[in-house]
């Protein structure tokens, strides 16, 4: 199915929601609104048309489009903007793609876990939380992964700041 | 009281010869810690394999650092590590040694700028004798190193402490 | 009679075991001496490759890649190139496409060499680790002859590959292949069939299929357990649809679908397959310039793409967001390692201890790819 | 009691079977390489140390741009005329004095990538891999030709051709102008 077709039987199921088809180089990619993401998720996984039964990689994405504010240290940080969970979906039984982004604000980044819908979700949720900071409600163990359990803020933002000190050793070369 | 806890001022001809005979039996059987990091890692897996054979400069993987007298880090040390790795350092009894072996592990190596999460050089938390620069360096490069190692202990003192 | 009290044991194996491969930290909970829970810690080797990606410019990220998977470090840049060029629709000499292949391949030969040679020791068979380091050795020298290094090379480029095949390439793959074929009947003599090696990994770390499909497992694992599934088969990339080659199954001949002996099997048997895609590039590959599509400036166009390769460990996605600099603005790896560890604790649990060694090296992870 | 018997058969016959396979080594060519004694040629295209032909070098920079890990650090100076500076093989004039060329070997890792944008084909990688050190700092190596002394007294030189060029471009600036622009010579240095 393209994704044209896969964005009608998705407006046909949700008529009250507004779905989005970015286009771009490599595919369209559909946006979602976040607060229905795990009804998606499940829809599109057990629809006998649709059957993606195979999520291909979760990706957390620092969208960076807020305000660019220049501190007085010479680094930077900015205010406001979105954070984004991308969605690579794969189907065995009809062999089709799909793409699906989910845009949240920065300062409550919140995403409904699809843990429960494909396990492969568990450590792609806890990475993006750790590196970029999404908060993936209904996960059933969102800590760190890669970074230690105490590291402090989320590196992959775009204004993060390396922090000069861990545990007494010095970060910075 | 034994010979190697007292202080003498200078080596005289007893001491000159235990201390060759001492530093002979080291160089010649250097059990490692069998401890690989990263892409280094392979490269000294390949240096105990059929091509290049440890074991015939007395190299021999051991699993404990209680049973080790030198460690390789062969690898990135990431921050996560290095408080693991100066644990093992510790546990290895003396007379230890160390070789850091490629890039990452002498100075952070490709990640020296823009690593928030590697230590930049093993050498921070523990000291190292031998730098085996390389990245990864070829097995040849390795044995190079142990082979500089072998001759920084064939001239060390039981008197003068010259690590 | 007096009942015993049992209470369960928490084991902590790693970073440092000489039995994980790598850096790899396993929180064990025992019952006696079946396993109840697994728990990894990774992040021990987590170098920040997705941070330097923003710094560096695109052709600049292709020794990191290197450094992700560094037992395939040529099909980590063979994803990676790919990737790029499809996003900035740029078309490669026949030439090159041929020499990916053919290095594609024999780089998959020596990974699975490596994964066949520590699983074996994991095992407790060290003879098996020598021979395959000997014929992973002869790999090695064809690449630095090809293109300088030994471990990690930098050698694909976006837009074509850093030097041509040298002269005698051909001619020492071709006697190399011979070899290998000799060498891979020699192991199944020596570790596949031999009785104790069956006794360890039959019936051992079973993954049904609808398990591995929902945990996301991919490449041998995934058709360990009876999937007919390769990405160079069903979703041809680069010229994979050209060559002749069978998607290797496990069957289950000395226990269960899906089990620890049939995922090592799989990867036995793709070398065969590898041999014979080799084979047939080597026949084919065309005379052509290799340097000539390379690109003065590497800048494509704003967009996204994920692009997925058929790694040796499993399907290897790239994840590129382009903003129309020179820089990429995100690049996320679907690194297949990192997926796979999820299923550890899924396999382990009602084993004995002994046997997450097992299961682990069946998995055959690497460490730079998961933590990245 | 049969398919234990058949077990057990199995089990020595398979050891037996791989050991045959470790005997028939016995009597093949051995691969280990002495390593000190026997040291095997490596192929031309081998990458180990940089190597930076300082005679060639025009101070253009472009490999300290195109290397991922900015191990190489590079400082020119202006030459004056009427200093000549030579020509590199490849015919291309020299008009820069590089006052410093460091590679940190220890960072460096061997892509490759600053080979290929240089106009003068001045670095290269050869195929020197023995060169490990008791010492951190004795990685970085320091590729310049010129004296400390020398790099000053070219420091120097610019300067002062620049102070001039300035004060003639004042007094020609004063001599075109009226004299109530107060403009004063910038000093580059």
């Amino acid at each position: 199915m393209t994704s044209q077709e896969i964005l009608a039987s998705l407006q046909e199921k949700f008529p009250n929601e507004i779905f989005e088809l970015k286009e771009n180089v490599a595919g369209p990619i559909l946006i979602v609104p976040a607060k229905i993401l795990l009804d998606v998720a499940y829809f599109v996984r057990d629809n006998e048309r649709l059957l993606f039964d195979s999520l291909m990689v979760l990706s957390g994405v620092d969208v960076a489009d807020g305000e660019k504010k220049i501190l007085e240290d010479g680094s930077f940080e900015y205010v406001g903007g979105n954070l984004a969970s991308v969605y690579h979906l794969h189907s065995f039984t009809h062999d089709h793609k799909l793409a699906i982004k989910v845009i949240v604000p920065k300062n409550n980044p919140r995403v409904p876990s699809v843990e429960t819908v494909w396990r492969t979700a568990d450590y792609h949720e806890r990475e993006a939380y750790d590196m970029i900071g999404i908060i993936y409600e209904g996960h059933h163990n969102l800590i760190r992964i890669l970074s230690p359990y105490d590291w402090e803020g989320h590196p992959l933002r775009k204004d993060y700041k390396v922090p000069e000190f861990y545990h007494g050793m010095k970060v910075p070369y | 009281m034994g010979i190697l806890d007292r202080e003498f001022t200078d080596s005289n001809i007893v001491i000159a010869k235990f201390e060759d005979l001492m530093n002979w039996a080291r160089l010649s059987s250097l059990w490692q810690l069998g401890f690989g990091l990263a892409c280094c890692a392979i490269e000294m897996m390949a240096t105990s394999a059929s091509h290049y054979d440890f074991d015939r400069f007395g190299v021999i993987p051991r699993p404990s650092p209680r049973q080790a007298d030198i460690i390789i880090i062969s690898g990135t040390v990431t921050l996560k590590m290095a408080i693991r790795i100066k644990r093992l350092y510790e546990q290895i009894p003396e007379p230890k040694y160390i070789i850091s072996m490629g890039s990452c592990a002498n100075c952070g190596g490709p990640y020296w700028e823009h690593g928030y999460h590697v230590l930049k050089g093993v050498d921070r938390i523990i000291p190292v004798d031998v730098y085996v620069p390389g990245c990864p360096p070829r097995p040849e490069a390795l044995l190079e190193g142990l082979l500089k190692l072998q001759e920084k202990i064939r001239h060390q003192s039981l008197v003068k402490n010259t690590a | 009679m007096p009942e015993f009290k049992t209470e369960e044991l928490v084991l902590n194996m790693g970073p440092q075991h000489p039995a994980t491969h790598g850096v790899l930290r396993m929180e064990v909970k025992l019952d006696g001496e079946v396993v109840v829970d697994v728990t990894p810690h990774i992040g021990y080797l987590h170098r920040c490759f997705e941070k330097h990606c923003e710094v560096m410019t695109y052709p600049q990220v292709i020794p990191y890649t290197d450094r992700m998977d560094y037992l395939a470090a040529m099909y980590m840049n063979f994803g990676y190139v790919e990737a790029v060029e499809k996003l900035m629709n740029l078309e490669i000499p026949e030439r090159v496409k041929y020499i990916r292949v053919i290095i594609g391949e024999l780089q998959r030969i020596a990974s699975h060499l490596v994964a066949i040679a520590t699983f074996g020791m994991d095992i407790g068979a060290w003879t098996p680790f020598l021979y395959c380091f000997r014929d992973r050795e002869r790999i090695l020298d064809l690449f630095e002859m090809t293109c300088g290094a030994r471990l990690l090379y930098n050698y694909m480029w976006v837009g074509g590959v850093s030097h041509d095949l040298h002269p005698n390439f051909i001619h020492k793959c071709k006697s190399f292949l011979v070899d290998l074929k000799k060498t891979i009947a020699e192991l199944n003599d020596l570790l596949s069939y031999n009785k104790i090696f069956i006794e360890r990994t039959a019936n051992i770390g079973i993954l049904p299929k609808d398990t591995a499909i929902n945990f996301g497992a991919t490449g041998p694992v995934l058709r360990g357990s009876g999937v007919q599934w390769d990405l160079r088969k069903k979703d041809p990339y680069s010229i994979y649809d050209r060559f002749d080659f069978e998607i290797v199954t496990g069957k289950g001949e000395h226990g269960t679908v899906g089990d620890c002996w049939d995922r090592y099997m799989v990867r036995v048997r793709e070398m065969e397959q590898s041999i014979r895609i080799i084979e047939q590039a080597i026949a084919q590959i065309p005379d052509g310039d290799v340097t000539s599509a390379i690109p003065k400036r590497v800048k494509p166009p704003v967009g996204e793409i994920y692009f997925r390769v058929e790694g040796p460990k499993g399907e290897l996605g790239y994840y590129i967001i382009s903003d129309g600099s020179v820089n990429p603005f995100r690049v996320k790896v679907r690194a297949p390692s990192f997926v796979h560890l999820q299923l550890l604790p899924i396999l382990c649990k009602g084993h004995l201890v002994a046997d997450i060694i097992a299961n682990l090296g069946s998995l055959d992870i690497v460490l730079g790819e998961i933590d990245r | 009691m049969i398919e234990y018997l058949k077990d057990t058969w199995l089990g020595i016959y398979t050891v037996f079977v791989g050991m045959k396979v470790t005997l028939s080594h016995l009597f093949k060519q051995k691969v280990t390489i002495q390593y000190p004694d026997v040291k095997v040629e490596l192929p031309e295209r081998a990458r180990n140390r940089l190597y930076v032909n300082m005679d060639d070098c025009i101070g253009c920079d472009q490999c300290a741009r195109a290397c991922p890990v900015n191990c190489i650090e590079i400082e020119t100076v202006k030459s004056v005329p009427g200093e000549d500076l030579g020509v590199t093989s490849n015919g291309k004039k020299k008009a820069l004095w590089v006052t410093k060329f460091d590679i940190d070997i220890a960072k460096c890792c061997y892509c490759s990538l600053c080979v290929w944008p240089c106009p003068t084909d001045c670095i290269f990688m050869t195929d020197v891999y023995e060169f490990s050190e008791y010492k951190r700092n004795d990685l970085v190596y320091n590729f310049v030709t010129l004296t400390p002394e020398d790099i000053e007294q070219k420091k120097l030189n610019y300067r002062r051709f620049e102070e001039e060029k300035a004060a003639k471009k004042a007094v020609a600036a004063a001599a075109s102008n009226p004299p109530q622009t107060n403009t004063k010579p910038e000093l580059n240095n």
